[in-house]
């Protein structure tokens, strides 16, 4: 269990790191370095499929973040005003943290989760669908449904992107644009 | 704990950049906690093997909601960075306290 | 013979599969995607009706995704509540979409407008059929992604700021949202919303309902815009195209906002007194507050967001009464909210594109060159005023009795000042906009196209017999049940126990 | 973007690209067939397919990536496999319910087995590598036409 607690330290080090610094590109690549401990965590507490998922949507991600930052890395306008606001967002984070300690207690033992439905997946899992990975037999076939949300939320942000990066998007009063469908 | 950085991030920061790797990292946030709700104690991936019976699996529902959370994050991340880069063709800058042509 | 449940997911499939259609084949031919899209709302309007008519014939209906029974499955269920969303919400879109057919051709790729907006019927259809928490709340994150990028259709610096604050903070009520799942999750370790509702009778309150329910308000809070959540709100709507402030407007912020917050707080957790005081103070909150900004402003359309925030106040009050007349007059609020409103953002959007301005001040005599818009305007304005005849008084004056049965007498002296205000401020807009003074300016304006006027027609004759909907044998039909099913409040989950056999 | 780097990077790269990016291709591929008795899937193939052609576009500049990949191909794709996702699930509503599994479960623990779980995962994977593929682009050629301007 070591070793999970000192990746959990490392993750919020790094996150830390992320906000903290002025030069967008670090920032930027500590994230990702954020995301590739959280790939290692979903490792080491037995969930290979989110290990790759996370690991390949990171890069992804991060590629597409670098995209953006890239020469444009600005220098910030340290305007150091923001104080007040700062105080208002520990204070709410501070009442958010007290609650959700509270709520903690409540919760069922780290490591003895209930697993009411779940067990019904591990034993009947394979018998009923017949694919050996039990997680891929949730996301299609149990939950099919949850998955076609799923990937229609992915098609919505292709089209969404699509649409933002139109060069013009209102046509001038009158005025006969050249449609730049691709 | 990391949910709550990406949170502080998002409320004090004026850099639109910063925001979204906020969003982002209070994204990891939830999904982690998600996982570690569900982890059982000397655990076993679910995933079943032709020889040997496993038992003790860790729940396999979180895994896969957290598998549709992290492409939902996915999605949402490859908006906020269209607009992003929009804003900064139009405006030239990612700082927020710049953009500020709607009021209240 | 196929059970007549089974047409309960072609809610959300027909819909995905006219946005897919339209992706396909409609970059090729400029006709398919207005075909398409109006095909597919028209079929949904009618769907609903039928699931409407089930509904009272034969009960709430569930149904079970890939014939997994309700536990490991994905259930769908159609009840009363179900039902009188459904039709809220394919008769805006359905109308929008008859609107946009003319409105949208000042903007490019229309099939891409078309296909975002179908997508986002999908998402409010599959928020409102769901039956499984984790389900509703991906179906959430499919409306609001393709809202997101509604908003920023235009493109111009402002829509992109617009859509980017909207963006930001809708992805934060999102993730409030997942966190309280997880916690529900892992304390009763099930998905299903009947299922939990029953564990959590079980077993007494704690701090993890508590924590869930904090997490919710702040959640749905952000999506429905209730005042401390509010700030996107103004800009958001007013930046997008005039159909889709009209379908954010009317329809988005309830099937997302209100309606889940509804579902989760009466059926679920079970509604209590702090609660459903908390409820009653933000929503008196957004109606004093939304209306009070309001009155400022000369926009036309920021003028309208801001009395959404203030309409949604009454709703949120009505259903946080937990009285029977109280939750009628809420729910009915709702739907002639998304009426009155919707009609109001098509309005402006016509003056807009007619005239090319939204300021008030530059506005002036429009009633001689544009008649109908003129009139479907002041029906909407006096709708929303609560002037007797028209829907909005039925409702408001449902809500405000309710409130003084309830002892509430502040809420109620509050409800009737924001209505007196959203008067004032209506006769505003109506003066400066259509009555005076033709201005010299306007002289070549013209009454917009067909297709606009149609849907703005249709919308105007909801509203003047709106209120007839209170008649007690349509109200067994279409209110009842709806509010009926709130009333049960965690009785729900024997009713969809029952359902699945 | 420079010249140099719509060419695209030096020639170390250029010459490990041809082989390196083969190998992800097959590797996203192997991921989606097996989404269903390993680790994987369709989301995580689709992306490691997606990320092949990334790395293709990265080493060698826009043009020869596309060329492979024209943008009317990858949107065909993308909505291809979102019609097929949806229409597995119609199918199976036509046999009496929403996503029935209507294939026969088949020999546990084969390649060809768990219905139609292998058929969704190959849809997916076509969705997301084609969608994933098309906003990187969408965000490369914004930037290339903005720098034009300035």
């Amino acid at each position: 269990m070591i070793e999970l607690y000192i990746l959990l330290v490392l993750m919020i080090v790094g996150a830390i790191v992320a906000i903290e610094l002025k030069d967008l590109l670090s920032a930027v690549i500590s994230t990702g370095a954020v995301g590739l401990v959280l790939s290692i965590v979903f490792l080491i507490i037995k969930a290979p499929d989110l290990a790759i998922t996370q690991i390949v949507v990171e890069m992804l991600c991060f590629i597409i973040l670098l995209r953006a930052i890239l020469k444009k890395d600005l220098p910030f306008s340290k305007t150091d005003s923001w104080l007040f606001n700062t105080f208002v967002a520990a204070g709410f984070i501070a009442m958010f943290l007290f609650v959700a300690v509270k709520a903690f207690k409540d919760l069922p033992e780290f490591g003895y989760p209930i697993m009411r439905v779940a067990n019904i997946y591990l034993k009947e899992g394979l018998a009923k669908t017949g694919a050996s990975n039990l997680v891929s037999s949730i996301i299609l076939d149990f939950r099919a449904y949850d998955t076609l949300g799923e990937a229609t939320i992915l098609f919505t942000a292709v089209i969404g992107v699509l649409t933002i990066v139109r060069r013009i998007g209102r046509k001038k009063k009158d005025e006969i644009v050249e449609e730049d469908d691709e | 704990m990391l949910f709550c950085c990406g949170l502080y991030c998002i409320l004090v920061k004026r850099n639109i950049i910063k925001i979204i790797l906020g969003i982002t990292i209070a994204e990891y946030a939830v999904n982690l906690f998600f996982i570690l709700v569900a982890y059982r104690m000397e655990g076993r991936a679910p995933i079943l093997s032709s020889e040997v019976e496993i038992v003790n699996m860790v729940d396999p529902l979180p895994q896969a909601l957290v598998l549709t959370s992290i492409v939902i994050g996915l999605a949402t991340t490859t908006m906020l960075v269209a607009i992003a880069m929009r804003i900064y063709e139009k405006y030239g800058t990612f700082d927020i306290t710049k953009i500020k042509e709607l009021k209240g | 013979m196929i059970a007549i449940s089974h047409i309960i997911p072609l809610f959300v499939a027909i819909s995905l599969l006219g946005a897919f259609i339209i992706s396909i084949i409609g970059k090729k031919l400029k006709w398919i995607p207005d075909v398409i899209g109006n095909i597919t709302t028209l079929i949904l309007l009618g769907l609903s009706i039928l699931a409407m008519w089930t509904i009272v014939t034969k009960g709430t209906l569930v149904y079970s995704v890939g014939s997994w029974k309700l536990p490991i499955g994905i259930a769908l269920v159609l009840d009363g509540l179900t039902a009188f969303m459904l039709i809220t919400v394919n008769l805006i879109a359905f109308s929008v979409s008859i609107y946009s057919i003319s409105y949208m051709e000042r903007f490019t790729s229309k099939w891409k407008f078309y296909t975002l907006f179908l997508l986002m019927v999908a998402g409010m259809n599959g928020v409102v059929v769901s039956g499984d928490i984790f389900n509703l709340f991906v179906f959430l994150e499919i409306a609001s992604v393709a809202s997101y990028a509604l908003v920023a259709f235009g493109t111009e610096r402002h829509e992109l700021e617009a859509a980017f604050k909207y963006t930001v903070m809708s992805s934060v009520g999102s993730l409030f949202l997942l966190l309280g799942i997880v916690f529900l999750y892992s304390y009763t370790s099930t998905l299903n919303m009947a299922d939990m509702a029953n564990i959590l009778a079980q077993k007494s309150a704690s701090n993890i309902t508590i924590m869930v329910s904090v997490l919710f308000i702040m959640g749905f809070g952000l999506k429905a815009a209730l005042v401390p959540f509010h700030a996107w709100l103004p800009d958001a709507h007013p930046s997008a195209p005039a159909p889709i402030s009209a379908m954010l407007s009317g329809v988005l912020i309830k099937s997302l906002g209100i309606y889940t917050l509804c579902r989760i707080f009466y059926n679920v957790i079970g509604i209590n007194f702090p609660l459903s005081s908390i409820l009653m103070i933000l929503g008196t909150l957004s109606m004093v507050i939304g209306v009070f900004l309001a009155i400022g402003q000369w926009d036309f359309k920021r003028l309208l967001a801001y009395h959404s925030i203030s309409q949604i106040g009454y709703v949120i009050l009505g259903i946080g009464l937990g009285t029977p007349l109280g939750i009628i007059g809420g729910l009915f609020h709702l739907f002639n909210h998304s009426v009155f409103k919707s009609l109001l953002f098509l309005n402006s959007g016509a003056v807009e594109y007619a005239t090319g301005t939204r300021d008030l001040q530059e506005m002036g005599g429009l009633a001689t060159k544009m008649p109908i818009t003129s009139t479907t305007s002041l029906i909407a304005s006096m709708s929303i005023a609560g002037i007797p005849p028209f829907n909005g008084f039925w409702s408001k004056l449902i809500i405000i009795i309710a409130a003084v049965q309830a002892n509430h007498l502040g809420y109620a002296f509050w409800a009737v000042l924001a209505s007196i205000l959203t008067l004032a401020s209506f006769t505003k807009v109506m003066k400066y906009a259509f009555f005076g003074e033709l201005r010299k300016k306007w002289s070549e304006v013209k009454e917009v196209p067909f297709f606009m006027k149609i849907a703005m027609v249709i919308l105007a004759l909801i509203c003047v017999v709106g209120g007839a909907l209170l008649i007690p044998n349509i109200n067994e039909v279409f209110l009842k049940p709806a509010s009926d099913v709130l009333l049960e409040g965690t009785k729900y989950a024997d009713i969809v126990f029952k359902g699945i056999q | 973007m420079s010249k140099e780097q719509e060419k695209g990077m030096s020639l170390i790269v250029k010459v490990i690209t041809p082989f390196t990016v083969g190998l992800i291709l097959l590797y996203g591929i192997y991921i989606v067939l097996h989404g269903h008795i390993s680790p994987g899937g369709g989301f995580a193939g689709g992306v490691i397919i997606a990320l092949s052609f990334v790395h293709l576009m990265l080493a060698y500049g826009k043009e020869v990536a596309l060329k492979k990949l024209p943008r009317k191909t990858i949107s065909f794709f993308e909505s291809t496999g979102a019609l097929l996702f949806l229409s597995i699930a119609l199918i199976g509503f036509s046999g009496g319910y929403f996503f029935l599994n209507f294939i026969s479960k088949g020999e546990k623990f084969r390649l060809f087995s768990a219905g139609i779980i292998p058929f969704c995962n190959i849809a997916i994977s076509l969705k997301v590598g084609a969608g994933l593929f098309a906003i990187f682009i969408a965000l490369v050629l914004l930037k290339f036409e903005w720098e034009k301007k300035e």
